[in-house]
């Protein structure tokens, strides 16, 4: 894409920005509110020489991507709700075998098939819970459609970086909302690609971690008899299924994103210097809250917006850092509220809506306005 | 003697250690297990076939027939449970220049993993897949599975199996694949000659091998011990390359239909038509 | 048996067996299907508490006429054919 | 200044594209920000269909109609279902023949253009969208003419062009008309 | 008039309208859309059948066929994509004597689905699979499916689509289906009968049917309107029962082979041989 | 099975103790440790008449278990991991549908194909969130043989009451792990069945609640024309895909757990009551526990156990009664730990195991240790 | 088409037409496939906004012969054929 | 009491089942509590094998091998990776052919039969584990013979049964014998 302004959806956003990013590889499976990003994926990365790629489900679509990405790809696939739902496995395969990949969720009113094209967040805690067994990921959600076209870039460059798959949030609004939005010149962004072994083949170990816990990723052809287990491994990548090896490597899986957090945490402060009562909010919900504070604050009530950019891992210090009163506005029945509850040292009152819709700055405001002194 | 020039079959069988992952030695498959029969097959008609090893992936699913994966000396990935096809997909199709086998087994390929089979085989991916049938699921502990004859005794079909099992090589067919054949581990050299074949054909390539499970089906349907397995698919199977559908059905204990049953050339692969949607799209 | 292979002239190619006995899990296919017969259960057991084959032979006819069957048939990779003639 | 509008119509009457050919006009030809949303049910396939456009000099916080300072309506169950979105004074346009409003718009100003028939008389009554918009633009000046022509080329396919411009050309000058009154 | 007696086409119209869910009618198919013309002739062979409608079980997955479970008034279940298969297979092994139908979309039965299908057809479960074949993902704004033909446009085939798709009565065959037919929207009364004698016969049964989706398939392959589609299934279709499995193959925009490729009786169902099995583990 | 004493693994109590619970219909998919559930059903169901079915896949599995139980059949399927996170799409079906089941997830090590045959309790988070959207599931996690053979009543009767699929936790120990069980006689126990329309056909709205918040349940077949759908709908079971219908929808089906919650709470406290420190545990890993709680006793260390049987929902309320500090001892890399964090005042530490083995009496002794006054 | 049909004798069977018209979506099925051509366009827009079908009759032969097609075509349950005689 | 009691050989000699006859005999026949776990792992088919039984008066808690108080060995490798889990004066048995013991077992009361060669006396080396079983019972007597056989006989198919009574009498006989030196 040239540089300059273009009126954009949040899906084309998300395309657009993965292309930008570096992303030449898309496998997925439509669903409805994502399904303008294979749209827009199946017609601009055969321009620029990517592939496409629409499998026969979500599962196939996964490890499509997971398997491109060891060919040496940047690579992405997006869906929903009940697309990651059916996801969550290979989600474990990537983290396990740490392959970066970028899964897109554009979020939808749920349980189940649910609302298909109203907007919802109730898959938070899912992007971080929803395979089986413990560890980390990395989640970003954004809340406008400028942002969601720069955020792509964050996100492929912390899959790369950290090899580990970054689940990247949407929802059913921003996904189909329109908004300008500004390219940026090619070549004024930096651009990670993930580190490769050093060392000739014969003497890499596969899975040996630098320093930073993060092992050199070789790709596949370049003569370094890779070995990839889903199984609990050892740093030739072999499967060792002992109590041992399962702690040295879970281990690290967990701790390489903790140990770097604080440089992928990505939050907005917004009137919080002074607050007396902040409001946490994601996405193009934490839209109508902006209005709401300012509001607020004309009323000469202290209220202030925190909204987590980085939803995982969960940037937790922010919430302690403040010892004040939370809101926090979700549309779900409560999922980040408990996240905030446990660093939070004051009253958090959840402020939920069920899916369908955003909260209005009006609602917000009237949740303010207990705070009025 | 170490002086001495050495044969075809010597080299061949050096270049199969090589071609393992001799660290990993002895593997975990139970004694007289038919998948290194298989394995040492498909090693000796690659190495057979000069194609370069480090353009080779090995992608395999969960289970024993999944681990082979983890003793080839190439790149190799054991993923999860029945996604080793679109594993591979993915990996064809971002670099069409690798060669790319898929080596899973009845359940991982059938069962779980019985949709990616058919539409990769209906899109017709550049991709071999070694089936290895040992008409349960091994890793498991013995269940029955897609293959598992109807009557068969497995874990759970104490009262024999209601099931009626896949024509694997008839479902091919139906799906348009171009190389299908079938052999099993009594076979050597006809499997062998048969993956050399494959190894040089494009498209969407099946071979499925009938082999043995001695310890948990074998066991449980009269065949005791791994050379009554072998003995059944030594006097049992029959070679008919023109089988029809229904002789290519498998019963229980019954005759095995062996052979190539199609072999058929020039239908594109899909990264072969993707490679012209690329020159429309970018012209 | 024997009888047998003493009616034959002596085979023309030879061969011997070299035994990763470690890697041996005692299925015998190798003993079963060597054509000449030349493989015998040892009576040895490896750690893992199989018995490996070991090469007998009874020359003339009675040898390893390095068919290398047993090494096709190994699901072990256990078994190394060198041919000395 | 926060400028909220509200489309309303039939699935194939192009109540979708008036909504983004005018926000984009907006935001890309007059340099505002403005947000496009609209209603994607699938229910409404073939039934209501209806967009919203949110206009600003600034960045825009909350992407949808919340009292809507003009409501572009075309047909009667539109008219039914979102007329209590338009603000106390605020501004209906509407296709004359396909609406019919009752006592309740004494609380707006009223502008009405046969919006379909013109259309027809152009050639097709797909076009008639086109006309509102330039019945929109005359009359409410929220986006310029220019940038709403250009936003119109930039989405239509050229073949259709000709048409396009003579529908909005008469719905504009429509306006114009209307709006001296 | 109203004294008048009934024909038997005017009480089966009425019986039509009791067999809908009447107060969610209109439908939210798009017009001209093929969906409704199936369930029509699905309902009026039910009818003719004169079978218990309090036995008659829908079962749909997701998509605009998907919807039709919420149409009809009998038990009827809206599962989730693909699943409508193996959530029929729950409802029928658990009570026989119900008659299950599992009415869905090619992307439903044979992309996400895919696995089910073959499985199901495979153990050979009494079960009627009404298949509305549009050629693509109608409900989620027509991307290119499993049964698109290639070279044809969809929102994700821009450039026109590389995929090959499945035969669908080829497929089924392989797979030991004892009643097989392909119709198009425009057979309307040989789609009823073929209905009502699929209703008479046991086990697996798959009809699919050719269907238009006008609004997001059509317009884009050069049949702007409903009628186009219409025309098309009129002027291109060709009946042949005995039709061989390349004839059954689907074009762009080419010929339609219809007919009942397969009815064979006397296989039995996983249920029977469930029954049997029963019998054997009670004694 | 006839009333008395058995030695059985905690797989073959899954199985007898549903049959006993009254479960006719099994459809499963093998895994490790769950795969002996399967064949105990395999062989005992057809001896009672029920009807067991392998399927495809985990998918296949719990859309047939959905199927049978409208059908009418108390019906299970048992996995593990990688199964779970399969059948999560299936489990927001059966929540929105509100379909009482059964779903056993013998946990082993994890992420991904991880550890096969080990221990881990990596899958309390995902029993909670696994599925897309904010929903409340029931969830047991037994000890020992005994108590998963008992157990399983609890599990059924919760899934039939309150219409709601419940997930029974167990782990790859206490699969494998033979113990003496007493089998009581059939008549001696409650068994819940699901509450049928009091109504007529007709008459009768397929989803409206009671004051209980749960709607009768028809069976197919008796005319009583349901329709379910995974998409939100109203009282009717229609679609209905509007923001109101969705918070009436959503609301009632969170709140017919919580509003009960006291009821399905089971918890065991040992040794609590006047404890200065209390050692949270749960499943197999709890055993250790008990046995490391008398020992610090007898060292003169106030320590406790507090053992959630019930882990969803999660019963806060105990950790709120208690004013102590808390260890959190579980099989993974935090989990249970957040969620005690959330409720509890005092000090919470952790006390995590990546998975393979349990705790030993000794590991949490020592922790304890830091107790002596 | 009206030429052609009243050189025919009258049908025996004659028929009308119900139509539901707030279900019918105008895709005009009906209207092509009557064999007597008796379907038109009406002028009227129901809810949706659709152009309905009506029964323009011209008898003796140009009439409704109550063959059902249009009620078996018609994708929206709108139609009801009745048959008169 | 707790009693712990570890077994360990490879696979196909029985090392699984005989835990698990242990464990049964003491819970169901003689009344107590135990518990029977055993090593699953995949790589151990056809290598190494173990399992293990806790038995106790009162109900079990921790249910593994902290410190056996016996050790019941019929390989060398398992002799290898086992040894450390017997505790101080711990009783170790052994079939003295498989099992060649090294200077550390002076920490450790011995006892050893030639099991596998009783068994192939007897006509199967398969029953090598319930000549063990037989052992085991006479030396130790954590499991009442009458308990042990009854467990031993609950398990074993029909046709078997006979073989493995002469085994179980060969191996407790035995077991008398040595115990009384
Ligand atoms: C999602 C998932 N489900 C189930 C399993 C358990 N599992 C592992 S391998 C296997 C079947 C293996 O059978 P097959 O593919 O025939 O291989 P074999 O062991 O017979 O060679 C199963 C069911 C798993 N690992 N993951
Ligand atoms: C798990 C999941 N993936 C994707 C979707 C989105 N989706 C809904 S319907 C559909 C395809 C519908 O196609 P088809 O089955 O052919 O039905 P049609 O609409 O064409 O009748 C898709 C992909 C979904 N609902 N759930
Ligand atoms: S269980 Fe069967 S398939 Fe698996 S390794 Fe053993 S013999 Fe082979
Ligand atoms: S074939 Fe191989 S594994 Fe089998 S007995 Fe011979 S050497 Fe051993
Ligand atoms: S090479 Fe042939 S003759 Fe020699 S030992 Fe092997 S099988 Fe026997
Ligand atoms: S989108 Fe296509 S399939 Fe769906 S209702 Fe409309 S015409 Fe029918
Ligand atoms: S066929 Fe039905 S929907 Fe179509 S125009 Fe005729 S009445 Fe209307
Ligand atoms: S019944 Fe036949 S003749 Fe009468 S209107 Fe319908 S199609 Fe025409
Ligand atoms: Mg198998
Ligand atoms: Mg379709």
């Amino acid at each position: 894409m040239k540089p300059g302004y273009y009126f954009w959806s949040g899906d084309i956003a998300v395309a657009e920005g993965a292309i930008f990013a570096g992303c030449r590889f898309y496998a997925g499976y439509p669903i409805t509110p994502s399904s303008e990003i294979a749209e827009r994926m199946a017609l601009r990365l055969p321009q620029v020489g990517g592939k496409f790629i629409e499998m026969e489900d979500e599962i196939g679509s996964i490890a499509a991507i997971i398997g491109a990405s060891w060919a040496g790809e940047k690579a992405m696939t997006a869906t929903s709700g009940p697309g990651i739902s059916l996801m969550n496995e290979n989600i474990g395969l990537a983290v396990m075998t740490e392959v970066p990949i970028v899964v897109v969720n554009a979020m939808r009113g749920a349980p189940s098939t649910g609302l298909p094209t109203l907007v919802s967040q109730g898959d938070f805690m899912q992007a971080r819970w929803g395979s089986h067994g413990s560890y980390e990921i990395i989640s970003y959600y954004p809340d406008s459609v400028q942002e969601t076209f720069d955020l792509m870039l964050d996100a492929f460059n912390s899959a790369e970086r950290y090899r580990v798959p970054v689940m990247f949030l949407l929802d059913a609004m921003l996904a189909h909302m329109y908004e300008k939005i500004y390219v940026p010149p090619e070549d004024s962004v930096e651009r990670v690609e993930r580190k490769r072994p050093t060392k000739p083949p014969g003497e890499q170990l596969i899975y040996e971690a630098d320093e930073d816990l993060i092992p050199p990723m070789p790709r596949i052809g370049d003569g370094y008899k890779i070995h990839a287990s889903g199984l609990t491994h050892n740093e030739k990548g072999y499967p060792e299924l002992t109590p041992q090896a399962q702690e040295r490597l879970v281990r690290r899986l967990n701790e390489k994103i903790r140990k770097h957090q604080e440089k992928i945490w990505k939050v907005e402060e917004y009137r919080t210097e002074d607050a007396d009562v902040i409001v946490v909010a994601m996405g193009s919900n934490a839209r109508a809250v902006r209005t709401a504070v300012d509001a607020a604050r004309n009323e000469g009530i202290k209220a202030g917006l925190l909204r987590p950019i980085t939803i995982w891992p969960f940037p937790y210090k922010y919430i302690e850092k403040y010892s004040v009163d939370y809101i926090v506005a979700e549309i779900n029945y409560g999922q980040i509220y408990h996240v905030v509850r446990e660093y939070a040292d004051n009253k958090v009152e959840l402020l939920p809506k069920m899916g369908g819709e955003l909260h209005t700055p009006q609602e917000i405001l009237h949740a303010l306005r207990r705070y009025k002194k | 003697m170490s002086e001495k020039k050495k044969t075809t079959m010597e080299i061949l069988r050096e270049k199969v250690e090589e071609l393992l992952r001799t660290d990993r030695l002895p593997h975990v498959w139970c004694p007289g297990c038919g998948i290194g029969i298989v394995l040492n097959a498909f090693l000796r008609a690659f190495i057979r076939a000069k194609m370069d090893p480090n353009k080779l992936v090995v992608v395999s699913g969960i289970g024993c027939t999944g681990r082979t994966a983890g003793y080839v000396n190439v790149d190799s990935f054991h993923t999860t449970h029945g996604r080793a096809i679109p594993f591979a997909t993915g990996i064809k199709f971002a670099r069409p220049e690798l060669n790319v086998v898929v080596f899973s087994g009845d359940g991982d390929l059938f069962a779980i993993g019985g949709n990616h089979f058919i539409n990769a085989a209906r899109r017709n991916h550049d991709i071999l897949v070694i089936a290895v049938n040992n008409f349960t699921y091994g890793m498991t502990g013995g269940q029955h599975g897609p293959t598992t004859p109807t009557g068969a005794y497995t874990t759970t079909t104490p009262y024999g199996n209601p099931d009626r099992p896949f024509n694997i090589p008839h479902l091919a067919i139906s799906l348009g694949v171009p190389y299908v054949a079938r052999w099993t581990t009594y076979h050597l050299m006809q499997l062998q000659n048969s993956i050399y074949t494959a190894l040089h054909r494009k498209g969407f390539r099946v071979i499925e091998i009938i082999s043995q499970c001695p310890t948990v089906y074998g066991r449980r349907n009269e065949m005791k011990n791994p050379l009554d397995m072998m003995e059944y698919f030594r006097k049992f199977s029959i070679r008919k390359d023109d089988a029809t559908a229904e002789e290519m059905e498998l019963t229980y204990n019954g005759k095995i239909v062996v052979g190539v049953f199609r072999d058929v050339q020039g239908i594109p692969t899909y990264e072969e038509r993707y490679e012209e949607l690329l020159r429309r799209a970018q012209k | 048996m024997k009888k047998l292979a003493e009616n034959k002239p002596p085979p023309k190619k030879r061969g011997t067996v070299k035994i990763i006995e470690e890697r041996c899990k005692g299925c015998w296919y190798c003993i079963s299907y060597c054509p000449t017969k030349v493989l015998v259960v040892s009576p040895k057991l490896n750690e893992k508490g199989y018995h490996p084959p070991e090469l007998k032979e009874d020359p003339p006819n009675k040898v390893c006429i390095a068919c290398h069957l047993c090494e096709l048939f190994c699901p072990d990779f256990a078994l190394i054919v060198e041919e000395i003639k | 200044m926060r400028i909220e509008i509200k489309f309303g119509g039939l699935g194939g009457q192009g109540i979708i594209t008036a909504g983004y050919i005018t926000a984009k006009a907006a935001a890309i030809y007059d340099g505002k920000e403005s947000t496009f949303t609209q209603d994607y049910s699938a229910e409404a396939r073939g039934g209501a269909s209806t967009s919203e456009v949110v206009i600003s000099d600034e960045k825009i916080n909350y992407p949808q109609v919340i009292n809507a300072d003009y409501l572009v309506l075309m047909s009667q169950s539109a008219y039914r279902d979102y007329l209590y979105k338009l603000k106390k004074g605020g501004i209906l346009l509407i296709d004359e023949d396909l609406v019919k409003p009752d006592e309740r718009v004494k609380d707006y100003k009223v502008y009405k253009i046969p919006a379909t028939r013109f259309a027809e008389e152009i050639g097709n009554p797909i076009v008639a969208n086109i006309v509102m918009l330039g019945f929109f633009t005359a009359i409410t000046g929220v986006v310029s003419k220019d940038a709403m022509w250009k936003a119109i080329e930039e989405r239509i396919p050229k073949r259709f062009l000709e048409m396009n411009e003579k529908a909005f050309i008469k719905g504009y000058e429509y306006g114009e008309k209307i709006k001296g009154k």
